[in-house]
């Protein structure tokens, strides 16, 4: 194993970690905005961690450059569509789960 | 089981499953779908099975074959869309009569 | 069975199965939006698949087009479905759950289960090992003007089935345009979220088609991936509500939407005046003559899956 | 001037020209007529140049792009594509002219570029010697031929277009994984190759059972047939023509490439069998239901279905009269059938509708109309001196020759079938109904092709033994004892 290996595994297993629970909650959260919540951030800080950890790893800075284009454009994507999905919630006058308290 | 043969059969499970939601299903939307997923089977089939060359890469002529079904299935399921459409128009259901005659 | 094996042999299983129980939730799922959700995930399963079988061609085709268009297509005729529904005076709302054929309903499924059993018993007992074509496309990939061998298939070897094949395109379109108009039905105005998205996207993918075209004559891509993605940016424009206008059935549109098949029929006829075979090329011009008939291929799939997205012709839409 | 003929490759000008046709009807709506006509004049004219050289050179195949079979396609022309080719050519410049009368204008022009379309996949199709390019070419074939059925644009038109939609998409796809089949246990998709390759195998039972369903779907043998009654009957009337005279033909004639040069022969005879006992439910049942049908174009349609019952006939046979006699059928059939459609069309552009009953002294009215569907139902029915009566002679002798008189039964009970529906017709069309319809005057063009259409059905009778000297151009079998 070498140095690189050594600084990837911990990124990609977190990242893994990050994938997991956004699904988790995407399962068992109890309305769409709380899972959109859970979903994008899984999106977004998972595959940031995966991307980081493929890049330390990458053969060259063309690798790197488009592993960044990756995450950048599932950051935008992910972003609009979830507010897209929640504009589209919200004006079907979907309730906001609250807490029983 | 080789690979190449577990994709192939995936296909033949595809190919079945998408002639018996053919047959079943009576929504024209998801005999549309049907139809997709049949070709996805016969694609599957054909590509998977190009791998045994023994050599490092498979056989192109089977993909070059997708890669023109695909265009030929998108063209028929967006003819076959506005068709339901039209008839959804004329009728005000998305499924055919059992009897055509009027 | 080493461990490289073992975690091959899960994965294929895994994705086999999840394929099949994607196709069967997309196939008997009570909703219609659920079904055509899980039919995209389904192509985007296929699209791994495809990978994992070593054909990046195919997978990025899939996803542009099999995953892709054919999602937004069947999500769009979702929409106006509904749409069309509640205009229609006629209407007639049967329960909402999917009503089984009632003449097919007691259809054997042992039957299908006997070709399906059939099938894979065929398939099982075909040949280990077949090399199919790959030798002989191998020996000739020099002459042919390209390096990717699936590029030199489609477009050299095997180049007339794509000459028909762009004409299955084209008689689509001609088929839904030649289908009439569908009511009009109101599209949601676009947010500034989604605007933006559009601003930042349409001109990648304009780009990124660009890259395919020109990657196709040595790697994976092609005339079909750049012109499903120059779709898919069409595609885009119109989710954020940009209308064609009835000028988009005129001349000058027509040419660019009759790019591909009109310069395949133009070198047809070049090489049937000139007395060679039927779409013939020597081998040291195949190259940048592949290059201009994928570029005008590029743009005909591009406009016409836009245009399938639209659905009616531009000023039938506008005359009603 | 022969050198050139015998030369040039017609067969490429058969696909492109009417291809071309397409585009520029396409791109200059307001010439499409002329644009059309001059396509399917070129079209006609190279037929026949392809004839000459073929009865000069022999058959010969041409490579495309210069790549020989297996790694390149090869089109194929001996004597049965020119068949094919002949009867395509010929219907399809009846039905040409014809429309330029029969529709009105703004479904003229978007019928232009998908009819060229149509027969520039008729065209590909029965030059193709290669399987995954016959599976484009059907495509292309089947999704031209719904697209036109749909054209009128009413609720029972688009109905039955979707039902045929669906039917020709599965047909298809069943054939194509038959040729994913084959492909991978044989290694080439060329059939001159397959003929020397394809031995018997379980694969290769597998294969012919899903092509050869996929195709009798697409060719409506019956059980199979329930797509294609609504589907004639609703189309434009020359529209139904050419769903009947050709596309159904198209599919039948893939089937009995496959049949005649790849499969093995010693796996055929069984299914051979059953398409023998399918073809005479059909017979039977086309027959029954066109007595009953109380639309013209539903009664011509359910013939259709019971001609392609004798088509299948020929398969238990497996005999070279046999199939001669089934090609000339088919020839006779193509033109017979197409001049009663548009026989039909002339009726309702006359009176409006095409009930049966209702027909107020069409004799009278249309009277060469009248006489084209009269003389293209005495070729229906196999009377002499048309070329259905050759073409059942054919088959009668070959099934009485081998002993499987039962075949010829069922020839003759569906000929006595066919004179009592084409006479039913006749018979309301002289007598006088009281409730007058309005009426609109038919072009004398639309008339004239209705009944040159039917001469030339009869007139085949009298010259039987050019085609099937014709036919016999490449040697897949000999009509020698049938001429």
């Amino acid at each position: 194993m070498t140095l690189g290996n050594y600084i990837a595994a911990p990124l990609l297993v977190s990242g893994v970690v990050f994938f997991l629970a956004g699904s988790a909650g995407l399962l068992r959260f109890p309305d769409v905005y709380t899972r959109l919540h859970s979903l994008t951030k899984s999106d977004n800080v998972g595959l940031g961690l995966i991307v980081a950890g493929l890049a330390v790893q990458a053969e060259s800075w063309f690798v790197v450059g488009k592993l960044l284009l990756v995450w950048l454009l599932v950051l935008l994507a992910g972003a609009s569509v979830a507010n897209l999905i929640t504009k589209g919630a919200m004006q079907r006058g979907i309730k906001m789960w609250t807490p029983k308290i | 089981m080789t690979t190449e043969l577990l994709y192939a059969l995936v296909g033949v499970g595809l190919f079945s499953l998408g002639l018996y939601a053919l047959f079943v299903r009576a929504n024209l939307l998801r005999k549309i779908l049907a139809v997709n997923v049949m070709s996805s089977g016969v694609f599957l089939v054909l590509v998977a099975l190009a791998r045994r060359t023994g050599a490092v890469a498979p056989d192109p002529v089977p993909h070059a074959m997708v890669i023109t079904g695909i265009v030929v299935a998108v063209s028929a399921t967006a003819f076959a869309l506005m068709l339901m459409l039209r008839i959804v128009q004329e009728t005000g259901r998305a499924e055919l009569p059992d009897t055509w005659s009027e | 069975m080493d461990a490289q094996n073992l975690t091959q042999w899960i994965f294929d299983t895994l994705t086999g199965l999840g394929l099949l129980c994607l196709a069967w939730m997309a196939l008997a799922s009570s909703q219609l939006i659920k079904a055509i959700v899980l039919f995209v995930a389904f192509g985007l399963l296929m699209a791994l698949t495809w990978v994992r079988l070593d054909a990046v061609d195919i997978a990025l085709a899939e996803v542009a087009i099999g995953a892709g268009l054919t999602g937004a297509l069947l999500l769009a005729a979702l929409a106006k479905l509904t749409a069309v529904q509640t205009a229609t005076s006629k209407a007639a709302h049967r329960s909402p759950k999917d009503r089984a054929a009632r003449k097919l309903y007691r259809m054997p499924a042992a039957l299908l289960l006997l070709v399906a059993a059939g099938l894979a018993y065929s398939v099982l007992s075909l040949p280990l090992n077949s090399r199919g074509l790959s030798i002989e496309v191998g020996a000739n990939l020099d002459a042919s003007g390209v390096g990717n061998p699936v590029t030199a298939v489609l477009l050299n070897f095997r180049g007339y089935d794509t000459l028909l094949e762009i004409f299955v395109l084209f008689l689509a379109l001609l088929g839904v345009w030649s289908l009439g108009s569908l009511p009009p039905h109101r599209i949601e105005p676009a947010g500034p979220v989604l605007n933006t998205l559009v601003v930042v996207l349409a001109p990648l993918l304009i780009l990124l088609a660009a890259y395919f075209l020109w990657a196709g004559a040595h790697g994976p891509g092609g005339a079909f991936q750049a012109g499903a993605t120059l779709g898919a940016a069409g595609v885009l424009l119109q989710l954020a509500g940009w209308k064609p206008g009835p000028g988009f059935a005129r001349l000058p549109w027509k040419l660019i939407l009759l790019a591909g098949p009109a310069l395949f029929i133009l070198f047809a006829l070049f090489t049937l005046v000139t007395g060679q075979h039927l779409l013939e090329y020597a081998p040291e011009r195949a190259g940048i003559l592949i290059l201009l008939l994928e570029t005008g291929a590029t743009f005909s799939i591009g406009l016409t899956l836009a245009a399938l997205f639209f659905g009616e012709r531009p000023d039938d839409a506008e005359g009603r | 001037m022969e050198v050139v003929i015998t030369t040039f490759p017609w067969e490429v000008v058969l696909i492109l020209a009417p291809l071309f046709g397409a585009l520029s009807c396409f791109l200059w709506p307001k010439s499409a007529r002329y644009l059309a006509l001059s396509t399917v004049f070129v079209s006609v004219l190279s037929v026949v140049a392809l004839a000459i050289r073929l009865i000069t050179t022999g058959s010969y195949r041409h490579a495309i792009g210069g790549w020989r079979a297996p790694l390149g396609i090869e089109l194929l022309a001996d004597g049965l594509s020119l068949l094919m080719l002949g009867v395509t050519a010929v219907v399809g410049l009846a039905i040409t002219v014809y429309s330029t009368g029969y529709f009105p204008n703004r479904q003229l022009l978007r019928f232009w570029p998908l009819w060229l379309l149509l027969l520039a996949a008729l065209n590909a199709l029965f030059l193709s010697g290669d399987l995954f390019n016959l599976y484009v070419a059907l495509e292309l074939t089947g999704l031209a031929a719904v697209a036109l059925t749909a054209l009128s644009g009413g609720r029972a038109a688009l109905i039955s277009a979707m039902r045929y939609l669906f039917a020709t998409l599965l047909g298809s796809m069943s054939y194509l994984l038959g040729v994913v089949l084959i492909y991978h246990s044989f290694g080439s998709l060329d059939i001159m190759i397959l003929a020397q390759r394809v031995v018997q195998s379980p694969v290769v039972w597998s294969a012919m059972g899903l092509m050869s369903a996929g195709l009798a779907l697409k060719t409506a043998l019956f059980p199979l047939h329930f797509w294609l009654p609504p589907a004639h009957a609703s189309a434009p009337a020359p529209v139904s023509a050419a769903l009947s005279a050709l596309v159904v033909k198209a599919s039948f004639y893939v089937l009995l490439r496959l049949w005649l040069e790849v499969f093995p022969p010693g796996q055929t005879a069984m299914l051979g069998e059953l398409f023998g006992a399918l073809g005479v439910a059909a017979i039977f049942w086309g027959g029954l239901q066109a007595l009953r049908a109380g639309q013209l174009k539903l009664l011509i349609a359910y013939s259709t279905v019971m001609q392609v019952g004798y088509f299948f006939l020929a398969f238990p046979l497996a005999m070279a009269a046999a199939w001669c006699g089934v090609l000339y059928l088919l020839l006779s059939h193509a033109l017979a059938k197409a001049a009663m459609f548009l026989a039909a069309g002339n009726i309702i552009y006359f009176s409006g509708h095409d009930r049966i009953v209702d027909f107020d002294r069409i004799a009278n009215q249309l009277p060469m109309t009248l006489a084209a569907f009269a003389l293209a139902g005495v070729s229906i029915m196999g009377l002499p001196p048309s070329g259905g009566f050759v073409a059942k002679w054919l088959m009668v002798e070959a099934s009485l020759k081998s002993g499987q008189w039962w075949w010829a039964f069922a020839l003759i009970i569906g000929s006595l079938a066919a004179a009592a529906y084409v006479f039913k017709v006749v018979g309301h069309a002289f007598t006088q109904t009281t409730v007058r319809g309005q009426t609109n005057a038919v072009p004398a063009l639309m008339e004239w092709t209705a009944l040159a259409l039917a001469l030339t059905s009869i007139l085949l009778g009298l010259v039987a033994s050019w085609p099937l000297a014709w036919l016999e151009i490449g040697g897949m079998f000999s009509c020698e004892s049938a001429r």
